[in-house]
C-alpha cells in the first residue's frame, strides 16, 4: 500500500499543477495532432505550421486586447480512444475557447461525436479529409480547411484524363485516407471513360511492392494511379516500378507530396514521370509566398503535405476569436463563418495586424489561405484549390494550379 | 466556463475511460491471473467487440454492413456471444500451447482480425471505420448524460467485479489456481486442464468483447486504428501487472490508476514548448515502459497481491526437475 | 577420507521435504548403489550432492570440504559429474562435439582423454560425426557416460542408467560401469534394477520415504530376506519413472 | 515465368533473407533465454538509426559501416540484458516476456524521442536492375544484400560449428538444464546469444534500410515474420530459423501471384497476414518446426 500512497501524492501534485499553470492573459487553444502513432511524420510538420501561426499573431498584436495565444498540444495518435481523452483534456482541463485538428480522420471522428459536439466546441481540422464528417450531426461546429477527398479525387481523374491517358491500375495504402481518395477517384475516372485495369488495396509499411506492381501491371495500364502515404509505402512504390520497369508514370494525392520523395529517389528519375495533386493554393499566389517564407525562417520545409493547412486553421482560428470579441466559445462557430469569406476585404498569411484593424473597426474579412480559399459550405467543409506538383528541371517541385 | 465544472466533467471521462479499462483487466485477469494464460492479442477481441456492437445499433447506412438499429442489451450481448464464439475457435487452437507460444500466436491472430477489419470494406466500412454509433443516454442533458453513462460503465464493472469473484472463490477458481500452479497435479487430481483452461479463455475474451462494446458506445466511432496494439493491449498488460494480477481489486485499482497515469501526464507535458511537447508524446511511452519495469523487478506482486494463503512461486528450477 | 559423505541431509522443492536425514558414504574406488521404491528420494538424495535442491539441514562433503548447496556449474568443476536418467546428450550435436561440451571447463588440452573414451567406447569412435540423436539408447548411454569421463572426474553420478533399457543393454551398460570403476572412478548409482545393480556394488543404501532404511555391502543386500522381499521378490519392482 | 522469378521470386528471397538473419536471434534468445523477445524487431531498428547516423558523419556506403553500428547494437543488447532481463532470470519466463514488451515500447520511443519520426534513407536514388541472361533482372543492391546475407550466413555457420562458444551455444539451445550440469558457463552463452542476436538484427535491418529506407516503425513490422520464421523453422535451431525466413519471405511475395487467372491468388492487403497463417499452422500442426525444435 504504500507504492499506492506516493502515486496518490503524485497524481495529485500532478493536478495540482495544471491548476497553477492558468496563466494570466492567456487565450489556449486546443491543437491536436496524430503526434504518436501511424503518420506522426506528417504531423509534425503540420504542428509547426499551427505554431508558425500563433508566433505570428503574437508578435503583431495578440488577440482581443493583446491576450497571447496559446496552442495546448494534445496527442490524438491517430486512435479515437486517445483523441476521445485528448479531447476531453482540452475542453474540461484547459477550457480552451475551441480546437484546431486533429489530423486523422477516425480521430477527429471520435473526438467530435464523443467529445467537442456535446460541449459546444468548434473544432477546425486541417487534415481530416473524411467525406463521413460533413454527415454528422454537428450544429455547425465541424469545419475543416481541408477538402474533403470527394473533390481531390475528382481533380485527380479530370487531370489523369485530360493527360489523354485512357487505362490506369490504381493502387492505394489501407488507410482510411487514401482508401476514400482511391475510391472517389474509381468513380470518377469511370465516369469520364477511362478504363481501370486493376485496382488493389496494399497494406503499407512492407518491404517490397514488387510482386503487387507486377500484377497490376497486366491489361497494358498506361499510369499508375497512386493513392498512399509517401513514407508508408509510396517511395517503396515508386523505387519498386522504377527499378524494374513497371511503370513509368505516376498520378498521387497529396500524401505522397513531400520534398523526401525526390530526396530519396532521385529528382532526374522523377522528371516527367510524376504528377502529385495537392489541396494548396498558387505558389505564385501571395497568400502562399507569404506562408512560405515565415514557414522557411522556422527551419520548416514549407512543402510538407498539409504545412500550409496547419499555418491556415490556427490563423483563422485567430481571426475567430477576434471576431467573437471575447474568448467565448459558443461564438466561435459563426465567428468563423464570418471571417472566412467569401465577403470581405482579402487577409492573407502574416497580416495580422491589418486583419485586427478591420475587425475592431467592423469590417468583413475574407481569409485567403496559404492553402486555399478557405470558404466554408453549409457542412463546413472547404471546396479548396488544386494544384499539381511535378518534378521540375532544378530537381525541386514545380507547381501549377488545376483549372 | 466554470474550471471546477470542467475538471469534473474530466474526472467524468477519467473514470469512464477507467471503467471501461476496468472490465477488460479484469478480462484478462480471468486469463492471466487465474488461469495462467497469456493472451497477447487483447486488441483483437476487444475489436471484435466494438465493431459487433457498431455494426448492429447504427442506424442503417451505406458504408458498411448492418445498421439495424437493434438496442444495446442486444448489441453487448451478440458482442460477447459472437467473441466467445471466436476465443473458442481460437482456444481450440491455440490453448495446448505453452505461455509464450500463445502470447505469440494470440498477437498473430489479432493482426489478422485487424486485416480483415481493414480489408473486409463490405462489412466494416475499411479503415475508415463505423461512425455515428450511438450512445446511451446521450439524449439526456449535460452532464447528467455523462454521468449516466459512467454509472452504466461502473454498475458493468461492478457486476463483472462480483461475478468473476465469485468465480474465483468458487471451487471452479481453486480449480484454475491450482491448474496455474502446478498443471501436472491438477491433471493428477483427474481435472480436465483442457476444459478448465478453454473456460478460462472463453469467459476472459468475452469479458474483453463487452469491454470493447462499451468503448465503441463511448466514443461513437471505431475504426481499425482503435485495435492498436499500443492502449488495446500493452496498456492493458500493464494495468494488471501494477494492480497485482490474480486479485481482481488489484485489477480495477491498476485500471483506474495506470489511465490516469497515462492520461494526466499529458497535461503535464503540453505545458513544454510546442517541439519538446511533440517528443514528450514518446518520453510518456518510455515512461509507462520504465514504470512496468519498476514493478516487474521491484513490485512483481503488483500494489494489491494476491490473497491467498502464501506459497512460493513454483520456479522453473523445479518446474524441470 | 570419503570421497562424497552425506550426514543426514533434509530438504526438498520449494516447500515440500522430500529427505528427512538421509545419509550415505562413498570411498575411494567403490561403487554404491542407492535402491528403494518409487518416491523414496532416491534421485533427489543424489541431486543434492549436485546443488540441484536446497537442502535445509545437514552437509554434503566432498573429499571432507563441505559443498553443500553449492551450484551444479561450481560442483562440476570441483570434479563431480552427474548423469541425469533423461536428457543427458545434447541431441543435435555430434557424438565427439558431445565429448568436447563434456570438457568445456577443462582449460588443458583433452585430445588424449578423447582417444581414452573412444577406446572405451569403440562404437561411438566410428560414430563420432553422427548427431547423438541419432544413436540407439544404449550407445546414447555411453555418449552421457563418456561425456561425464571427459573431465576425469573425481566422483560420476549415474541416475538410473539403465531405465528403459532392454535386458540386453542393461547387462552392457552394468558391464560398462564396471569397467569404468575398474579404471578408478568411484561410481554412485541410483537404480530400479535392484538385483542386478546390488551385483557389482561395493555398498547399497535402501531408502524408504526420504529417510536411510537399510545399509551394507551389495552382497549383504542382496541376501537380507526383508530387502529382498520388499524390493528384489517382484524382480521388477515399477519401470523408469522418476521418483523426484 | 522471368515476371515471376523477377518480381516475385527475387523479392521474396531478399525478404527471406532479412527475416531469415532477424530470426536467428529470435530463436537462439527463445531456447537459450527461454522468452521470446518483443523487443527484437526494436534492436533491429536502434542499429539502423546507429547505421544511419553512421552513415550521415562518414558519407561511407552502409554496408561499410555496418559492423560500427552492429557492435553498437550489441553494446546496447548488452547492457539491456544487463539492466533489465538478468534481475529477472529467475522469475516467471512471462515476465520476462512482458518485460521485452515493455522494452519494445521503451526502446522505440527512444529512437523517436533523439532521431525524430522523419523518413530517413541510408541509400537514397534508384538502381537499374542488372539484365542476366536476358530476362533475370537484379539490382545491383539487391545482390550486395544478398551477398551480405550469405556472408553473414556462413560466418554463423561457422560459428556455431568450429568455435568453443558456438558449440555450447547449440548445446544450450538443445538442453539448458544439460548445459548446466555439465558446467558450459551458462551466463556467457546468454551473453553471446545478444551478441549474435543483436548483430545479425542490426544488419538485417541495414540489409531492409539499403532496400527501402530507414523509419522508426520498421522492426516492429518485422517482428511478427520473424517469429513466423523461428518457430516455423523449429525453436531453437538456427538453420531452422534461415530456412523458415526464406519460406515466409517467399510465401508472403508468392501468395499474391495470379498463378489463376489473372487475380492475385491472395488479396494483397492480406500479404502480412500469410506470415501469421503459416505461424498459426505451423503451431497448431507441428509445434516443434520443420526442423524438429523445442517445445516448451
Amino acid at each position: 500500500m504504500k507504492i499506492l500512497k506516493k502515486l496518490a501524492i503524485t497524481a495529485s501534485a500532478i493536478a495540482m499543477m495544471s491548476v497553477g499553470a492558468q496563466a494570466a492573459g492567456e487565450i489556449k487553444v486546443g491543437s491536436a495532432g496524430g503526434v504518436t502513432g501511424p503518420i506522426a511524420e506528417l504531423v509534425a510538420a503540420i504542428v509547426k505550421g499551427r505554431q508558425v501561426a500563433v508566433d505570428h499573431v503574437n508578435s503583431s498584436g495578440g488577440l482581443l486586447g493583446g491576450d497571447t495565444m496559446k496552442l495546448v498540444i494534445a496527442d490524438s495518435a491517430c486512435d479515437p480512444k486517445a483523441a476521445v481523452d485528448a479531447g476531453n483534456k482540452l475542453v474540461n482541463v484547459e477550457q480552451v475557447v475551441a480546437i484546431i485538428g486533429p489530423s486523422c480522420s477516425g480521430a477527429t471522428n471520435g473526438m467530435v461525436s464523443s467529445v467537442t459536439i456535446p460541449a459546444g466546441v468548434t473544432v477546425l481540422s486541417d487534415s481530416a479529409t473524411a467525406p463521413s464528417i460533413s454527415e454528422l450531426k454537428d450544429n455547425d461546429t465541424v469545419f475543416r480547411a481541408s477538402a474533403s477527398d470527394a473533390y481531390q479525387g475528382k481533380a485527380i481523374a479530370d487531370l489523369v484524363w485530360k493527360a489523354g491517358i485512357k487505362k490506369v491500375a490504381v493502387t492505394y495504402s489501407n488507410d482510411d485516407y487514401n482508401a476514400g481518395i482511391a475510391n472517389v477517384f474509381t468513380t470518377e475516372y469511370k465516369a469520364l471513360g477511362g478504363e481501370i485495369t486493376g485496382n488493389q488495396a496494399h497494406e503499407p509499411n512492407k518491404a517490397s511492392y514488387r510482386s503487387e506492381l507486377s500484377t497490376l501491371n497486366q491489361g497494358g495500364p498506361e499510369a499508375l494511379a497512386l493513392f498512399a502515404y509517401y513514407g508508408s509505402s509510396g517511395i517503396t512504390i515508386i523505387k519498386n516500378s522504377l527499378e524494374n520497369g513497371l511503370f513509368g508514370k505516376f498520378y498521387a494525392a497529396d500524401g505522397m507530396f513531400d520534398n523526401s520523395v525526390i530526396g530519396q529517389i532521385g529528382a532526374d528519375n522523377l522528371k516527367g514521370n510524376l504528377w502529385i495533386t495537392q489541396a494548396a493554393s498558387d505558389t505564385e499566389d501571395a497568400s502562399y509566398k507569404a506562408f512560405a517564407e515565415a514557414y522557411k525562417a522556422a527551419g520548416g520545409d514549407p512543402e510538407a503535405p498539409y504545412a500550409a493547412h496547419g499555418y491556415d486553421v490556427a490563423f483563422l482560428m485567430a481571426l475567430a476569436i477576434e471576431k467573437a470579441g471575447s474568448a467565448d466559445r459558443s461564438k466561435i462557430s459563426a465567428a468563423l463563418r464570418a471571417v472566412a469569406g467569401p465577403e470581405g476585404e482579402v487577409v492573407r498569411p502574416g497580416e495580422w495586424e491589418k486583419a485586427k484593424k478591420l475587425i475592431a473597426e467592423g469590417k468583413d474579412v475574407n481569409y485567403e489561405g496559404a492553402a486555399g480559399i478557405n470558404d466554408f459550405d453549409k457542412n463546413g467543409d472547404v471546396t479548396g484549390l488544386f494544384s499539381v506538383n511535378i518534378v521540375g528541371d532544378d530537381g525541386t517541385w514545380s507547381r501549377s494550379m488545376l483549372k | 466556463m466554470d474550471a471546477f465544472y470542467g475538471y469534473m466533467l474530466y474526472g467524468i471521462s477519467l473514470a469512464t475511460m477507467g471503467g471501461i479499462y476496468a472490465v477488460l483487466t479484469l478480462g484478462l485477469n480471468v486469463q492471466w491471473g487465474f488461469t495462467g494464460l497469456f493472451n497477447a492479442g487483447i486488441a483483437g477481441f476487444f475489436g471484435i467487440g466494438a465493431y459487433t456492437t457498431a455494426i448492429l445499433t447504427t442506424a442503417p447506412t451505406h458504408r458498411h454492413l448492418g445498421g439495424y438499429e437493434m438496442p444495446y442489451v442486444v448489441g453487448f450481448l451478440a458482442a460477447m456471444l459472437l467473441c466467445g464464439i471466436i476465443a473458442y475457435l481460437v482456444g481450440k487452437v491455440c490453448l495446448r500451447l505453452r505461455s509464450d507460444y500463445l502470447a505469440i500466436a494470440t498477437i498473430g491472430i489479432a493482426e489478422i482480425f485487424r486485416l480483415i477489419l481493414k480489408n473486409e470494406t463490405w462489412a466494416t466500412n475499411g479503415p475508415r471505420g463505423v461512425s455515428e454509433i450511438p450512445k446511451p443516454f446521450e439524449h439526456w442533458p449535460e452532464p447528467w448524460n455523462q454521468f449516466a453513462f459512467l454509472a452504466l460503465v461502473l454498475v458493468i464493472v461492478a457486476i463483472v467485479y462480483v461475478l468473476v469473484e465469485v468465480a474465483r472463490k468458487s471451487p471452479w477458481g481453486r480449480v484454475m489456481t491450482a491448474i496455474r500452479e502446478n498443471e501436472p497435479s491438477a491433471k493428477a487430481a483427474g481435472k480436465n486442464v483442457e476444459v478448465f483452461r478453454m473456460e478460462g479463455f472463453v469467459i476472459g475474451c468475452m469479458i474483453m468483447a463487452l469491454a470493447g462494446a462499451l468503448m465503441a458506445h463511448y466514443l461513437k466511432f471505431v475504426d481499425p486504428n482503435a485495435t492498436d496494439p499500443l492502449l488495446a493491449t500493452f496498456l492493458v498488460w500493464v494495468m494488471l501487472i501494477v494492480g497485482g494480477s490474480a486479485n481482481n481489486k488489484g485489477a480495477i485499482l491498476g485500471a483506474f490508476l495506470m489511465w490516469v497515469v497515462w492520461s494526466a501526464t499529458e497535461i503535464v507535458t503540453s505545458r513544454l514548448p510546442d517541439e519538446l511537447a511533440i517528443r514528450a508524446a514518446y518520453i510518456r511511452i518510455f515512461l509507462i515502459g520504465l514504470m512496468l519495469q519498476i514493478f516487474l523487478q521491484k513490485f512483481p506482486q503488483g500494489i494489491l497481491p494476491e490473497k491467498r494463503p502464501t506459497v512460493p512461486k513454483s520456479n522453473r528450477n523445479s518446474e524441470t526437475v | 577420507m570419503s570421497v562424497i559423505e552425506l550426514q543426514s541431509v533434509y530438504g526438498g522443492y520449494g516447500d515440500t521435504e522430500i529427505l528427512h536425514g538421509v545419509s550415505l558414504k562413498v570411498e575411494p574406488g567403490e561403487i554404491v548403489v542407492v535402491i528403494g521404491p518409487n518416491g523414496a528420494g532416491k534421485s533427489t538424495a543424489m541431486k543434492s550432492v549436485f546443488g540441484l535442491l536446497h537442502l535445509t539441514k545437514g552437509e554434503v562433503l566432498l573429499d571432507g570440504a563441505p559443498i553443500t548447496n553449492t551450484p551444479p556449474e561450481q560442483v562440476v568443476r570441483k570434479g563431480v559429474c552427474y548423469v541425469p536418467q533423461t536428457e543427458n546428450i545434447f541431441q543435435s550435436l555430434t557424438v565427439e562435439e558431445n565429448l568436447e561440451m563434456g570438457a568445456y571447463v577443462r582449460e588443458d588440452d583433452f585430445k588424449p582423454r578423447l582417444d581414452e573414451i573412444y577406446e572405451l567406447f569403440p562404437p561411438l569412435a566410428e560414430k563420432r560425426k553422427q548427431s547423438a540423436g541419432t544413436l540407439s539408447g544404449g550407445q546414447r548411454q555411453m555418449v552421457a557416460m563418456g561425456k561425464a569421463l571427459m573431465l576425469e572426474p573425481k566422483i560420476l553420478l549415474l541416475d538410473e542408467p539403465t531405465a528403459g533399457l532392454s535386458p540386453k543393454f542393461r547387462g552392457e551398460i552394468f558391464s560398462i560401469v564396471k569397467t569404468i570403476n575398474g579404471l578408478g572412478t568411484p561410481i554412485l548409482m541410483v537404480e530400479q534394477n535392484a538385483k542386478q545393480a546390488l551385483t557389482i556394488a561395493d555398498q547399497g543404501y535402501v531408502l524408504v520415504d526420504g529417510q536411510n532404511k537399510f545399509a551394507g555391502s551389495g552382497r549383504d543386500l542382496l541376501e537380507d530376506p526383508e530387502v529382498a522381499e520388499m524390493f528384489l521378490g517382484g524382480g521388477k519392482a515399477a519401470g523408469g519413472e522418476n521418483d523426484g | 515465368m522471368a515476371e515471376f522469378i523477377n518480381f516475385y521470386f527475387i523479392p521474396g528471397l531478399i525478404l527471406g533473407s532479412i527475416y531469415a538473419l532477424g530470426a536467428i536471434g529470435i530463436t537462439m534468445t527463445f531456447v537459450i533465454l527461454r522468452f521470446a523477445n518483443f523487443a527484437h524487431g526494436e534492436s533491429m531498428t536502434l542499429g539502423v538509426y546507429f547505421a544511419w547516423t553512421l552513415v550521415q558523419l562518414t558519407g561511407l556506403h552502409p554496408l561499410v559501416v555496418m559492423p560500427i553500428a552492429m557492435v553498437l547494437t550489441v553494446l546496447y543488447a548488452l547492457s539491456i540484458d544487463r539492466i533489465f532481463y538478468k534481475p529477472l532470470r529467475n522469475a516467471p519466463v512471462v515476465m520476462l516476456v512482458v518485460a521485452s514488451f515493455g522494452l519494445m515500447l521503451m526502446t522505440r520511443s527512444v529512437v523517436q524521442f533523439f532521431w525524430g519520426v522523419q523518413l530517413k534513407s541510408v541509400l537514397p536514388g534508384i538502381q537499374k536492375p542488372i539484365m542476366v541472361l536476358d530476362y533475370l533482372r537484379i539490382s545491383p543492391k539487391h545482390m550486395m544484400i544478398i551477398i551480405s546475407a550469405l556472408v553473414l550466413m556462413f560466418a554463423v555457420h561457422y560459428l556455431l560449428t568450429y568455435t568453443k562458444i558456438g558449440k555450447a551455444m547449440r548445446a544450450m539451445s538443445d538442453s539448458p538444464e544439460l548445459a548446466r550440469l555439465t558446467g558450459i558457463d551458462t551466463e556467457k552463452v546468454v551473453l553471446a546469444t545478444w551478441v549474435v542476436g543483436a548483430a545479425l538484427a542490426c544488419a538485417a535491418g541495414v540489409f531492409l534500410a539499403i532496400d527501402t529506407h530507414v523509419e522508426t516503425r520498421m522492426g516492429f513490422k518485422l517482428l511478427l515474420p520473424m517469429f513466423a520464421a523461428a518457430i516455423l523453422g523449429g525453436v531453437g535451431r538456427p538453420y531452422g530459423a534461415l530456412v523458415g525466413g526464406l519460406i515466409i519471405g517467399l510465401a508472403e511475395e508468392i501468395s499474391s501471384y495470379p498463378f489463376i487467372g489473372t487475380e492475385p491468388l491472395l488479396n494483397p492487403g492480406y500479404k502480412a497476414g500469410v506470415a501469421f497463417a503459416i505461424m498459426i499452422g505451423i503451431l497448431i500442426w507441428r509445434p516443434s518446426g520443420l526442423f524438429k525444435g523445442k517445445v516448451f
